[in-house]
């Protein structure tokens, strides 16, 4: 494979080597089915209980609070659906944001079939919700509430701890989306009211295909996937051993780093947005100036579509992403820039670079060059530009 | 997810540009939808002569114009007004389907174009027609998907 | 670790050399998130590609008919709440059996709760259904026919193009949870009139946590798993890339070398059911003789509890399960056991020893003198034992 | 799962057999729930001299009769009815809570082995009563957890 340089961790990280490490044994060594009672299955019993701790320690929960899943989108979904399902009699309205990431808002779709109420917040042109109107939203009949930590398209971090004393507050069940913030951000479920909380190893150099709902002790929903005895009832089917095992360590790295990490990342970041607003005019930032993800830089870049710049991008290896809708095969950008208020024909014109922790200030001096260099190809190109240069 | 052709045809696509005093300029598509292409050309005793084009879109929108610029370059109104959104994509080795809108656009463009030659000069174009830009339409093969 | 005797291959198998080598390029080099549009994610599309292409083939499937999953615990739940949430209009009756994995009965148990309407088919003394009961119990209102291809406890093969061929007939939608089956037993789905199946990788020497479930064309069901586009907009989530290159890999092996194994796993299990036959006394096969998986023995021993006879085999690191309440924590014996007839003191000591490829006919004859040994050590401990020998 | 212990007096059992003419004979369970303990006593003046067990079951169940076999061997009668299925599990460093009703196995066995003896022998025996011995009663751990 020809060098890459990589800026779409927001997407998927790559599996370190740490964690690769630990991972390989479960595959062929240590394969036993961690619900039978022998000798070899042993090893993977016990590799589940340490990743348990691990992912507990992290987020500062108890071991038995962490369930084990295949993904972000499963945790969400079981999040979601397992409320609903549960709580049915007691009442059926939900309320999340216009920003969630699909597995939140389409589920919510589906919901609304079935007769659930569902209030989608707006947020501001930052993206933030508004906790006056998240608490003029709860009525009788409201069950849950489900704001992501983080946005992953811009980044931006939503005042998780207020909306959790809200939820608290209102007897409510609160949960959050934290697919984008588990690694990259300080997270404590009990400071932070956090009643249910979603998790994807593939966003933190863990392996695709596996993930965690933390549920607070004495929250009772129903199981998305029934079966099986596994995760003590909770969710069947046959331990991913490895992916578990991968998810433990990948977290654990991440939260030994942080700090230094989160530094490294936010001047990376910064230097990134500073370069790029320096040297190309007409660039937006799209989401929180400082209220955002360390490694998530969102520009729009005016008169010129997202999937063009992406291609173009792609022609030095550069990988990175965009909120077009010609990236989806939709029509409609992205609905979180729309969210925050931005008009079509500038939405269809981001770009996402999300950083992570191998890239470096030359790779980001030689993306911004390459940038400027395209976005000024494109613009010739663009009937957009012509119009704004004539004056009009 | 795109061919090589395409790639070609987006990386150094033909006919980039402008035509002072074009004889016919055709502009289809809107910035909603995130694709615009605006065709220009120049007719000589019914030739096409010359033909350039600017277009804000993605990378299928992009070639799609260029590959169209270089069909009709050269041919008679009659020729131009033969080709279909189907022989555009088939010129770049074919267009992923949800991108099969954009050939469409590249033809409107053209037809546009023809549609402003004819009214500027009285010249009758069999098969032209004001109606049928509407950009409602354009997206219609993509909503089969 | 200690050199085991692994038999208990219906639990789950190893991840075999040729298809773990194939997945670990997925991890950490060709990482990319198969949803975006650049060259690294190239490598990870093609290989999902690939692999649907080898699942497809190996159940004689169109390849846009095959959507990957966590397993086979979630493409159970996945077929039968798509079907009874998309059919709910329709009907509200589904037809299962009373020896499905739990996977199938505890998801039909919550859909009771929703007020669907569920028919336990009995099965016969070697755990076949009766296609006549089956037809009788099709109404209007039945939605779906769920049948188990072959048993994961007595290893029983039900007859599925004749159950096949009468949801056809009844325009009922059929679906096979096949998980024990793919990968020891051939397949097709077409000649087999199956709508949807169930499959997991880790039961055919695949990785854990991935499975597919097969959806005819022209099948419409409902998303377990709302969200992203992944899977063409039926399954959201990143895929698990490794994963499903994973069960490619293992899939296209099991069936390249499908007549060969058979014939081996045949000839040792027949060889251990006589050698256990000839030397333990007041035993008993479970599941039909020849229609049964080539690795599966099953056999109950009278007298004894199947815990203690699991740990006692343990201590020789002879690895097998058994369908006694005790593995499982619970009171009662496996439900299968007891539906198939067996009264419960006698479905207690059950013991499952599942052979696979790499077991030997040498392995097969030192499990067989220590279970002799252990057998009659146990009924000499055994008050029912005394009571037999007493002659009540 | 097990710990050490409970493997040792699984695997090597003690005072397993019977007991010709025993002076008190206890069984409880019953081979519908996977489990019988059936204990002997020989009780010469007050004291126990000598116990063994039959059990059908799982691990824990034989190693609970075993090690109860040992709590009361030698010990006076009043003692063993102080013997609690707690005392049985500590001894065995502990159960897994789903296999704590294995040491209410052995316990129940044993009251009902000295029941037995009590009415053989007229000899009273304070705390032990007839009703206690309901096998329902002998999951109730296990179905709190
Ligand atoms: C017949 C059957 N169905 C479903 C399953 C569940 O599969 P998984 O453990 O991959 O979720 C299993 C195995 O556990 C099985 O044997
Ligand atoms: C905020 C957010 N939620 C949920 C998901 C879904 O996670 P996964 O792809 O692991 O299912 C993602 C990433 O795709 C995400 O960024």
């Amino acid at each position: 494979m020809e060098k890459i340089i990589y800026m779409d961790h927001a997407a998927t990280t790559q599996v370190r080597k740490e964690v690769l490490d630990e991972m390989i044994p479960y595959f062929n060594e240590y394969y036993g089915n961690p619900s039978s009672i022998y000798y070899l299955s042993n090893f993977s019993k016990m590799a589940i209980d340490k990743a348990r701790e691990r992912v507990a320690k992290a987020i500062n929960a108890e071991k038995n609070e962490i369930y084990f899943t295949a993904g972000g989108s499963e945790s969400d979904n079981w999040a979601i659906k397992g409320v609903a399902s549960k709580l049915r009699d007691k009442g059926n309205h939900i309320i999340t944001s216009k920003i969630e990431h699909h597995a939140i808002l389409h589920t919510c779709e589906y919901l609304e079939k079935l007769g659930y109420e569902i209030t989608y917040l707006d947020v501001d042109e930052y993206g933030m919700i508004s906790l006056d109107e998240l608490e003029k939203a709860i009525k009788n009949e409201t069950i849950l509430i489900s704001i992501m930590f983080a946005n992953n398209e811009i980044g931006t971090i939503e005042p998780i701890k207020e909306i959790g004393e809200i939820a608290r507050k209102h007897n409510v069940i609160f949960h959050t989306d934290a697919v984008q913030a588990v690694g990259s951000l300080p997270i404590d479920v009990k400071d932070m009211n956090i009643d249910l909380l979603s998790m994807s190893a593939h966003k933190l150099y863990g392996p695709k295909g596996v993930g965690a709902l933390y549920i607070r002790k004495g929250i009772k929903i129903d199981p998305l996937i029934h079966g099986g005895a596994q995760e003590r009832n909770k969710r069947a089917g046959t331990e991913n051993v490895p992916g578990i095992v991968g998810l433990g360590k990948a977290i654990e790295l991440a939260y030994s780093e942080l700090e230094e990490n989160t530094a490294k990342l936010i001047e990376l970041r910064d230097y990134m947005i500073k370069s790029i607003q320096s040297r190309i005019p007409d660039v937006r930032l799209n989401g929180h100036p400082t209220k955002r993800l360390p490694g998530n830089v969102n520009m729009c870049f005016r008169y010129i579509e997202g999937e063009s710049l992406l291609l173009s991008l792609d022609m030095y290896k550069i990988e990175a992403s965009s909120g077009s809708a010609c990236t989806s095969g939709s029509l409609d950008p992205s609905h979180v820039l729309l969210a925050i208020g931005l008009p079509h024909e500038i939405a269809h014109g981001s770009l996402r670079l999300s950083l992570g922790i191998e890239n470096t200030k030359e790779e980001v001096d030689f993306v911004v060059e390459k940038l400027t260099t395209i976005v000024d190809r494109l613009r010739q190109m663009s009937p957009l530009y012509e119009k704004k240069q004539e004056g009009k | 997810m795109y061919s090589e052709k395409v790639m070609d045809h987006f990386m150094n696509p033909r006919n980039v540009g402008e035509i002072e005093n074009a004889d016919g300029i055709g502009e289809v598509g809107n910035p909603k939808c995130g694709d615009i292409m605006k065709m220009y050309l120049k007719i000589e005793d019914g030739i096409i002569t010359d033909v350039k084009f600017k277009t804000f879109g993605c990378g299928s929108a992009i070639a799609s114009s260029s590959m169209a610029t270089e069909l009709i370059k050269g041919k008679s109104i009659q020729e131009a007004m033969q080709i279909t959104n189907k022989a555009v994509a088939e010129a770049l080795d074919g267009l992923p389907p949800v991108k099969m809108h954009c050939s469409v656009l590249a033809e409107q463009a053209i037809r546009k174009a023809l549609l402003d030659y004819s009214k500027k000069t009285g010249v009758k174009i069999e098969g032209l027609d004001e109606t049928e830009f509407d950009d409602d339409d354009l997206h219609e093969i993509e909503a089969e998907e």
